[in-house]
């Protein structure tokens, strides 16, 4: 069961564009309004465009499961604390901001005062946002898709416990290994 | 007077919070609680005829208004998605067990 | 057993929240609204937030460079949160 | 080195006390050495003397959690009838004990 | 390497973060090296925190700057005289719960990774269980209030979704939820509160905050609220009523840590009232009101555990009765702050019996948690009319729940009861009369952990127990850290007051040290 042509076509013309307008704001964060945060909640708005065009089933069917989004939000997190540490590594400390004005990658120098915007600037900041974002999205649509997902009928004894459980092997059916 | 919102949203909320026996109603509430702090903090940074804090193409000469206050905002609303997600499915977790969602039928533990 | 198994009567926790909201509104009658009253901090984070970070964005490097460590706090926030939805709809015998 | 935990009134050196508590035990052991030599432990004589009556089985006679303080709870019979219905496990109700403490707190900082 | 002293305080919190985000990986790919990794973490992260705090006991308050191009030096290199970044400010008393937290958690994960391993959801457990590490160091390491408040919504979400873990049937979650609700409403308050002193101050640093503080209206609303929200994360009546839901449903060895988490709670109050707040206090009242919940927190967190049939509620209702004693002991010296005889006669050794009472709680309830997990653990049963005679089968167990419960009862020579000394003597100089409520508190106390030795290990062997055996090693070897602590607190008192208890009272004590700490003695 799907819904309807209109809601699916609508879906498919639409989520691209979600994604790129999401993927801009994560980009422009340094110079724009928006950031991290932003942009990966409007990419897993895209998401969830999907998820409810196609219904969550066909999606893990045909897309991926959600736990490969759980590694995509760890992914993003560890980019953020390597970037975090890499301040240690060049001499200064935890968050340290040393790509700004090097004249490398994101590291243009910047004019005081109004300009126009510069997306090369900023130093590690473009990459913190980069990081963010990858996390947000990840995190927004597993919360989507397990939610979506709901909780299947477990009865007791697939359920993990009474409250502090026996783990005496010979019970059996006392909810398994993984 | 943004101040007397502040303080009527909180009441407002705390009294759902209170009132209220059905537990998405609650987290409703917490909710317009965590909007009423963030108006709260976007408020005390707030100047007169300020310009948001941001220098691509802004107009010359104009007063910002104050950044800190709009980073704390971002963060906490990004806490408070985390913490309603959570609650929501736990929420969903008590109903599929319990079958209820009303806050007087949730007391096993109690004493 | 009665209805209503709260401790406290409505009428009770109507006079709380409305004495609480009158708590609250003092900060109404301390603070300005439109002018802060100091702004040493901030004007310092407007004025050289550009130079020292470059970002245009005052906010994003508020956020990213001069609280970043915040921002990782509040990224752990939203992985707790992905972890505990996790775990609780998590399926045995999967 | 080990010193005193000076109070004003007392002091505590856990030297000391582990000495005097080595000494009792010494002084236990001697006791219980210069018990009667010809105890034995699988003879008549462990049976405790129950007016000639059998013993009941070990299960029937051990007290139960619930049953020990039966009598302290029922003396203060008056406190607990209050004290354990505040516990509701309502959540409302934990919240609006938040809303006292704080009115509560309030006033009595600014009165006083 | 002086790369690495230098950076410390960030490690602190980095390596437990690096850790629980490569989990979630290591769980799907390797699930071979997921439990060494988190004990390799967790032991990293304790000995971080443990170098940190000896850094702090030999060399005087650390201050670390993140993200300025020389992290260890003072605030003030980054612009200007003011800080503007977010500071790590780990003072004696900071350093203080730091080792208590340390060696909990070192002990705990010890215990879980053998008691867990049969159960599913394992790598968000472990994962869960390093944030609320990371957010109790957190916690008491920094000197930023809104990253205190972000540290402290860590804190609480880790701490509910772990409680979470054993669903039961919806029980597990209903205790997390009521835990959560509780916490979140708290924290929000907390954060208007932060809102309130930064319109005035226009800074997020305490020391800066503490260095202009005044006692006015707003202030004293924003005191308030920050007494009863964190009152409430700590557990004291008569906010205390989501403590034991929480509590008695969590996983054991996450029960022995949330008492931690809970007492960092307790030390962002005692900052917030002494450093903060501090000399503009009207000391007298405020230091009143926080014996006043002390002592209802003691009497009623007692009462109610006399009477309790589940053994991990009444666990849960002394943790407490137990914080009320340090409330006790601070809230004394907070109400003779402003006397200097009294203080030096008795209000520094009230401070110093109250925070002693801390690391002492952290650790014999710690251990008494995790010993009684440990029956529950092998008999599925925590009613304790159902339990009995186990003694002859869990001898360890028993020895282990010994130790603890005599420890909490103030017997000789534990450590509870250096504490609770310390606590008597100096509370009688102020007012008999809380002395006396102390020390009945005490003997109840005793006598209920009387009925739950008597009712879970004395007595015949009872036939459903007959097969039930000791349990694996590593969870033997959590308590037995534990216990080694507790027996060397209680024998080597005065030694651990006067190498970290008195720092962490002088810490609080003078506000002057740690605002001149941060802003570089401009002050």
């Amino acid at each position: 069961m799907t819904s309807g042509l209109v809601i699916r076509t609508a879906g498919r013309l639409l989520a691209p564009f979600i994604f790129i307008f999401g993927f801009y704001i994560v980009a422009h964060g340094h110079l724009t309004p928006g950031g991290g945060f932003q942009g990966g909640a409007v990419i897993a708005t895209g998401v969830a465009l999907i998820l409810v065009c196609y219904y969550y089933k066909d999606c893990i069917d045909k897309l991926t499961p959600a736990k490969n989004f759980k590694l995509v939000e760890a992914a993003g997190l560890i980019l953020y604390i390597c970037t975090a540490l890499s301040g240690l590594v060049v001499g200064a400390s935890f968050l340290f901001n040393w790509m700004n004005a090097t004249g490398g990658l994101f590291g243009h120098a910047v004019a005081y005062g109004v300009n126009a915007g510069d997306i090369f600037t900023a130093g590690v900041i473009p990459v913190l946002n980069f990081a963010i974002g990858i996390e947000v999205l990840g995190a927004l649509s597993v919360v989507l898709m397990y939610m979506f997902a709901g909780l299947k009928e477990t009865t007791q004894a697939e359920d993990d416990a009474p409250a502090s459980t026996p783990i005496i092997k010979k019970s059996g059916k006392q909810g398994g290994k993984k | 007077m943004p101040f007397i919102t502040v303080a009527l949203l909180i009441g407002i909320a705390f009294a759902i919070i209170l009132l209220k026996k059905n537990m998405i109603k609650m987290v409703m509430g917490i909710g317009i609680m965590e909007s009423a702090v963030n108006l709260f903090l976007i408020t005390i940074g707030y100047r007169e005829d300020g310009i948001a804090p941001i220098f691509t193409n802004a107009p010359e000469g104009v007063d910002m208004v104050l950044p800190t206050v709009q980073a704390l905002t971002l963060t906490n609303i990004v806490i408070g998605v985390a913490t309603t997600a959570l609650m929501i499915s736990m929420i969903m977790i008590i109903y599929k067990k319990y079958g209820t969602l009303n806050s007087d039928k949730m007391r096993r533990l109690k004493e | 057993m009665k209805e209503c198994t709260s401790l406290f009567p409505k009428r009770v926790v109507m006079i709380l929240v409305i004495l609480v909201t009158l708590i609250l509104l003092l900060p109404s009658i301390g603070l300005t609204f439109g002018e802060p009253q100091t702004t040493t901090t901030d004007q310092y984070y407007i004025n050289n937030a550009q130079v020292e970070t470059g970002a245009n964005n005052v906010v994003t490097s508020i956020v990213f460079d001069y609280r970043g460590f915040d921002t990782l706090g509040e990224a752990c926030v939203l992985f707790i949160a992905v972890l505990g939805v996790a775990m609780l709809f998590r399926r045995i015998g999967k | 080195m080990i010193g005193d935990l000076l109070t004003g009134y007392g002091f505590w050196n856990p030297l000391i006390w582990v000495v005097v508590m080595v000494i009792g035990l010494l002084f236990a052991w001697l006791v219980w050495r210069c018990g009667e030599s010809s105890y034995d432990k699988d003879t008549e004589q462990t049976k405790p003397y129950l007016s000639g009556n059998d013993e009941p089985p070990k299960g029937d006679v051990h007290i139960r959690g619930g049953n020990m303080y039966w009598g302290f709870t029922h003396a203060l019979k008056g406190y607990y009838d209050k004290i354990i219905p505040l516990h509701s496990g309502v959540v409302n109700d934990y919240l609006t004990w938040f809303l006292i403490g704080v009115i509560v707190i309030f006033v009595v900082v600014i009165v006083i | 390497m002086s790369l690495l002293l230098d950076n410390m305080p960030a490690l602190l919190i980095a390596v437990s973060l690096f850790g629980a985000f490569l989990i979630p990986i290591f769980g799907r790919f390797l699930p071979k090296i997921r439990d060494p990794w988190v004990i390799l973490v967790s032991f990293l992260a304790s000995l971080i925190a443990v170098i940190n705090a000896v850094t702090v006991f030999t060399k005087g308050t650390v201050v670390y700057v993140f993200g300025a191009a020389a992290g260890s030096s003072a605030a003030s290199i980054d612009s200007g005289g003011l800080p503007f970044r977010i500071i790590f400010t780990i003072d004696g008393f900071g350093a203080f719960m730091l080792l208590s937290a340390a060696i909990v958690s070192f002990a705990v994960i010890l215990y879980l990774v053998s008691s867990q391993k049969e159960r599913s959801g394992k790598s968000e457990f472990y994962a869960l269980y390093l944030l609320l590490t990371a957010g109790i160091f957190g916690m008491v390491s920094t000197g930023d209030m809104f990253n205190f408040f972000v540290f402290l919504e860590i804190n609480s979400l880790a701490a509910a979704a772990l409680v979470s873990y054993h669903r039961n049937g919806g029980i597990a979650v209903e205790g997390a939820l009521k835990y959560l609700i509780v916490n979140t409403v708290g924290g929000l308050m907390v954060l208007l509160s932060i809102g309130l002193l930064y319109a005035q101050y226009d800074s997020l640093n305490m020391a800066v905050i503490a260095s202009q503080m005044t006692w006015t209206t707003l202030n004293i609303v924003a005191l308030v609220l920050f007494i009863t929200a964190l009152a409430m994360k700590a557990g004291t009546v008569p906010f205390h009523y989501a403590t034991p839901d929480a509590y008695s449903v969590a996983p054991s060895g996450i029960t022995a840590l949330m008492v931690v988490a809970s007492q960092a709670g307790l030390y962002g109050l005692f900052r917030i009232l002494f450093t903060v707040y501090g000399g503009a206090l009207n000391t007298v009242t405020v230091g009143w009101v926080i014996i006043i919940l002390g002592i209802l927190s003691m009497v009623i967190g007692v009462t109610m555990a006399l009477p309790q049939k589940d053994v991990k509620r009444l666990l849960a209702y002394h943790a407490v009765s137990q914080t009320g004693y340090m409330l006790l002991g601070v809230g004394v010296a907070l109400a003779v702050l402003g006397d200097p005889v009294a203080l030096s006669a008795y209000g520094q050794t009230a401070m110093e019996g109250g925070l002693f009472h801390i690391i002492n709680h952290a650790l014999y309830k710690g251990l008494l948690f995790l010993a009684v997990g440990a029956v529950i653990y092998r008999t599925g049963v925590w009613n304790l009319n159902k339990l009995g005679g186990l003694g002859h089968n869990m001898k360890w167990t028993m020895i282990f729940f010994l130790i603890g419960a005599l420890a909490i009862a103030g017997i000789p020579p534990f450590n509870g009861f250096a504490s609770k000394l310390m606590i008597y003597e100096s509370v009688f100089a102020f007012n008999p009369i809380l002395s006396v409520i102390a020390m009945i508190v005490s003997i109840l106390t005793l006598a209920s952990f009387m009925k739950v030795f008597h009712s879970v290990f004395m007595g015949p062997k009872l036939p459903e127990f007959e097969n039930v055996k000791e349990v694996p090693k590593l969870m033997i070897a959590g308590m037995v850290i534990l216990t080694i602590f507790v027996i060397g607190f209680g024998l080597v008192p005065d030694l651990v007051v006067d190498s970290i208890v008195t720092p962490a009272a002088d810490a609080l004590l003078n506000q002057g040290s740690y605002i001149a700490a941060v802003l570089g003695g401009v002050l």
